[in-house]
């Protein structure tokens, strides 16, 4: 992937973000604190915004140029978004959701992961038939993530996508982006509040702050273990006669 | 019903339907410019819109005569380039009902495409959906329930229309006469018994409408 | 209660009547029939002023007017009128069967009195049946009138004072006073009006000479 | 414009004010129990609400005569309790545009109600608002643009009703004159251009309505 | 706190949730996988769910009994609850959003926390005028906790309100949801993933599995530290010509 943001400026309501970078890592990580800029430097990427100045080109491709008066539409850009609030289509159960991206594609698309694929890997069996207003949070998070992963993307763009998910589910989801990676070779720029996350996925990290980028290098050199523990659930059988 | 009431029936129900899918495409058009969209002269459209309401069906009739009369400018055109004469036939009752029906929907369907959250139709985008695509799968059926609430405002709208009809489609038995024109006839002769027989039709007609409706929503949240 | 064609001369009279007694005159100016059915209704009217005689007999049969008080009061004429720039020559009842005449424009025929009063002649004169499939009935005489204005009717049968009004037609020949139904326009007090008394009082002014003058000023013949 | 124009003016636009505020309470109340409750007879209720529009403007006019009229049934009660005597007033008038406007008010609010999130809802309850403040506070302001719309609509329809409005209050000029029924008045008369000059007022009218409304809207969202 | 929930049942799209537990500790977690049925529990103590069996009461005061036909409206609970997706009031400002509940309260409050205080504590300062259309994820998230805050409740149900949180951040707002529960004795029912959060501010927790309660206990007994590193971010001396 050679994704090339230049002199990119977007004004937000208490800055300007602001951003000159070429990444070329398979997973680039997006860090930064609450408020910080990474949404909407994702939703910039993926044509849902217009910046004020600046250039975006994915692999040679000019995405958006302002001075040129260059914008590409969204659907034409090949880019999967996974949004942090899912955003689902209420009007469609779980596999219409799913499937949606396969019905309305104009562009042709690449090779991609298949339906089946997907649905095992995100645990949605039990979840194709079912209403949107009715899945829990975790389950809605694992439908926006499916839905673009078989939109078949150039480049993947996932907000916070396992925030709301257990350690299991997250664990079994981080080895299947890996696989993703490295098998579809589907590039992707992930933001994570979570460094454990970042340090298993990420090839390179970008540390925004602000609306600027503060610090950027390997994950495996921009954080380092932490002296205080760290708790996973223990095992039962201390207490085996319970449940 | 004698056979005269069951052809006026059919009429008018053949009428209402085919008014207001006339102005389903540019009416559901035009509400979503108006919500979607920011452009000059945004009021006045609006405003104009609005117009078939707020003056007497008469002087729309007169308008609408003027317009598409003999003499009239659209009137001419049409009966010059297609050799279609509009005044005083069906296709002037479905021209009054349907310009006098148009505001209804384009309100409804506007306040429910302004309900759709852009967020959801921006993400069908990076899914590989056009602006058209995303208008047919995502952003009609999540506003259905107001589209189809303006539809039937509109057919209701075009059951009742009397005064604009009758002015640019005269009362002509067999070939004009709606119900509502009947009813307005049988009211003038006192014959009240008549006309209220004719209303429960109307009212029949409109309960089927209504009734249909929520069959389509139900389905549609199904 | 007054039939709307009269609505001018009427409020010219109703200022009048206001200047001399101080009395204001309420007038509700609709269609005749509509009038007559708000009177069924129980309408709190003084005085009826009808546009034709058969209203004026519905009333007078369900008992609500003063049958003495009746009087027919003013006449019209009915006329045959076409679009401006129409070369079409009528002479007779018997030229509307000219097949260059594809919509002749009548009130309708059934309720309204102008249409009444055409559909009689038109009977009298022996020409319904060939006219009848090309007619058009219009909600009343403007309506009539504004179908040849648009040049949508190539003729119609409307009132000589409503013909007046209208500067896109002309009249192509005036329906003889013998060959048509007597029109006229009957006036009565209401039984059961709230200000008989009143009601009495601009009857008077209605049909005293300077009252006639009035009328016959906005086109129409007083009668004796 | 003359001075009787100017006072048909105010009346009106007073006929058209009264008329949209009368309904906004029990429309609203309505529309809200249309969209957020299931009970038996919804439909038929449904139907009911949209008759005005579905027979023509004569009838109902007629059936409300019957209704208030000095025989009928609620105008006798209303004459002997309260001494109010309805028709061919100006309260005939209110009361002709008040039905005739009333299924547009719900019909637009209903789809407005409908849109909002009831989850939103909830979490103002767990809050410690009732459901009467919730209402207040949470549905009514989320569904003001629709609210916003249908009392537009209705306002429009009750600048532009004639049929039911002549039935019922009849035109007694100074006294129950509306521009409507000028217009219609005029028209009939065959003086088209003092018609015109009362349908530029109508027109301005409801462009104020619509502009005032656009600034309700743009001043709640900012 | 004393919250009793008995016999109760509430049938969800693919299993029932049935749960028969007292809750006495001041802060008890609610630990589970996606789709386990946390959510629903949340809002079936507060009102915004009937069950279809079975009796709840807090404090001695009934809030739902199924078999008596009690069922307390949730205004009159006085249990604040920050739900998953925060929904936030969008006609309002963030400001309208905090003050809410004291807009609205007819029941009397307890002592609460001032609003100056919430929005010192949650870094809500520079927010407090904006619309919530232009907040982040993170941002809305603290609104949703503030505003729950601000309403001054004997209970508060806490739905993942640190998902998307940065580690800094959270450890903040854990600090002071510690002296919420200290001070102000507000107990506390908290949905998390994150074990770490549940050591260190649970004094119970219950895990749930399709809607059962399958293992319950102190905090301490049921995580354990893990034997995986777990990472933090760097402090950026080393590299102390960049930014
Ligand atoms: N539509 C908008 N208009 C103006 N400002 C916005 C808009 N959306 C977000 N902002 C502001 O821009 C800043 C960055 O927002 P953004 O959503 O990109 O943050 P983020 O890094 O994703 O945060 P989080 O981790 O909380 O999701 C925030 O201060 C936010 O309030
Ligand atoms: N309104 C509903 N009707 C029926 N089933 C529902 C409803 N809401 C949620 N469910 C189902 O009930 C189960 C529990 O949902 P709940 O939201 O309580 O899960 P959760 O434990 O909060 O999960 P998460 O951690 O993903 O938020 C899920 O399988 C969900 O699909
Ligand atoms: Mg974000
Ligand atoms: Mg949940």
């Amino acid at each position: 992937m050679n994704l090339e943001i230049a002199r990119l400026r977007l004004p937000l309501a208490a800055f300007v973000l602001e951003l000159d970078a070429v990444l070329q890592s398979r997973v680039t990580g997006l860090f930064g604190a609450s408020g910080a800029g990474k949404t909407s430097l994702l939703e910039t990427i993926a044509g849902l915004r217009r910046p004020t100045a600046g250039h975006i080109s994915l692999d040679g491709m000019v995405l958006t140029d302002v001075g040129e008066g260059i914008f590409l539409p969204p659907e034409a850009r090949g880019i999967g978004f996974v949004p942090q609030d899912g955003a689902l289509f209420t009007h469609l159960d779980v596999r219409g959701n799913l499937s949606f991206s396969q019905r309305v594609r104009t562009h042709p698309a690449r090779t991609a992961p298949t339906f089946e694929h997907v649905v095992e890997v995100l645990n949605l069996g039990p979840l194709v038939a079912r209403r949107i207003g009715s899945l829990s949070g975790g389950e809605k998070q694992r439908v926006a993530f499916g839905r673009a992963l078989l939109a078949a993307p150039q480049l993947l763009l996932l907000d916070e996508p396992l925030a709301s998910l257990e350690v299991e589910l997250r664990d079994q989801i981080i080895s299947y982006l890996r696989r993703i990676r490295d098998e579809f070779k589907i590039p992707m720029l992930l933001v994570s509040h979570n460094a454990d996350e970042m340090v298993a996925l990420c090839d390179e990290v970008l540390v925004l702050e602000t609306g600027r980028c503060i610090r950027r290098g390997p994950a495996a050199e921009l954080f380092r273990p932490s002296p205080r523990p760290h708790h996973v659930l223990a095992k039962p059988v201390e207490r085996a006669p319970f449940a | 019903m004698s056979p005269d009431a069951w052809q006026v029936t059919w009429f008018t129900a053949w009428v209402a339907v085919t008014s207001t899918l006339c102005i389903l495409p540019p009416g559901l058009a035009l509400a979503w410019l108006l919500a979607r969209r920011n452009w000059p002269g945004k009021s006045i459209v609006e405003t104009l819109v609005a117009l078939p309401l707020v003056i007497p069906p008469v002087a729309t009739g007169l308008i609408l005569l003027k317009l598409f009369g003999r003499h009239g400018f659209i009137g001419r055109w049409l009966e010059e380039t297609l050799g279609v004469e509009v005044v005083f036939t069906w296709k002037a009752v479905v021209l009054a009902t349907a310009v006098m029906s148009f505001p209804l929907l384009v309100r409804t369907a506007r306040v429910a495409f302004e309900n759709v959250n852009p967020r959801v139709e921006h993400v069908a985008r990076t899914l590989g959906a056009g602006p058209w695509r995303v208008f047919w799968t995502i952003t009609l059926p999540l506003a259905r329930s107001g589209v189809i609430a303006g539809a039937v405002l509109a057919f209701a709208r075009a059951l009742g229309e009397f005064g604009a009809t009758v002015m640019v489609a005269g009362f002509i038995p067999g070939k004009t006469e709606t119900l509502s024109l009947s009813i307005y006839h049988l009211v003038q002769l006192g014959r009240d018994g008549e006309a209220l027989g004719l209303l429960a039709v109307s009212v029949a007609l409109a309960f089927g409408a209504v009734w249909f409706s929520e069959r389509m929503l139900r389905k549609a949240v199904a | 209660f007054a039939a709307a064609s009269l609505s001018d001369a009427l409020k010219v009279l109703a200022a009048e009547h206001q200047k001399a007694t101080g009395d204001p005159v309420h007038l509700n100016l609709a269609a005749s029939s509509l009038l007559a059915r708000q009177i069924k209704e129980g309408a709190p009217a003084d005085l009826f002023f009808s546009a034709d005689e058969a209203k004026m007999n519905d009333l007078a049969k369900a008992g609500l007017i003063d049958p003495a008080s009746r009087r027919s009061l003013l006449g019209n004429r009915l006329v045959i009128v076409v679009p401006l720039d129409s070369s079409l020559k009528l002479a007779s009842a018997a030229d509307l069967a000219n097949p260059a005449v594809k919509h002749l424009a009548l009130a309708e025929t059934a309720t309204v009195p102008a249409g009444i009063y055409a559909k009689a002649y038109l009977e009298k004169a022996k020409a319904w049946d060939a006219v009848a499939a090309r007619v058009v009935s219009t909600e009343n005489v403007r309506a009539a009138l504004a179908a040849v204005e648009s040049g949508n009717a190539d003729a119609g049968i409307v009132y000589k004072t409503d013909a007046l009004i209208s500067k896109k037609v002309k009249v192509a020949y005036e329906v003889p006073a013998a060959a048509a139904p007597h029109i006229s326009y009957p006036v009565a007090l209401v039984k059961g009006g709230k200000n008989p008394a009143g009601g009495a009082q601009f009857l008077a002014r209605l049909v005293s000479p300077e009252g006639r003058a009035v009328f016959a000023k906005f086109g129409f013949t007083p009668e004796p």
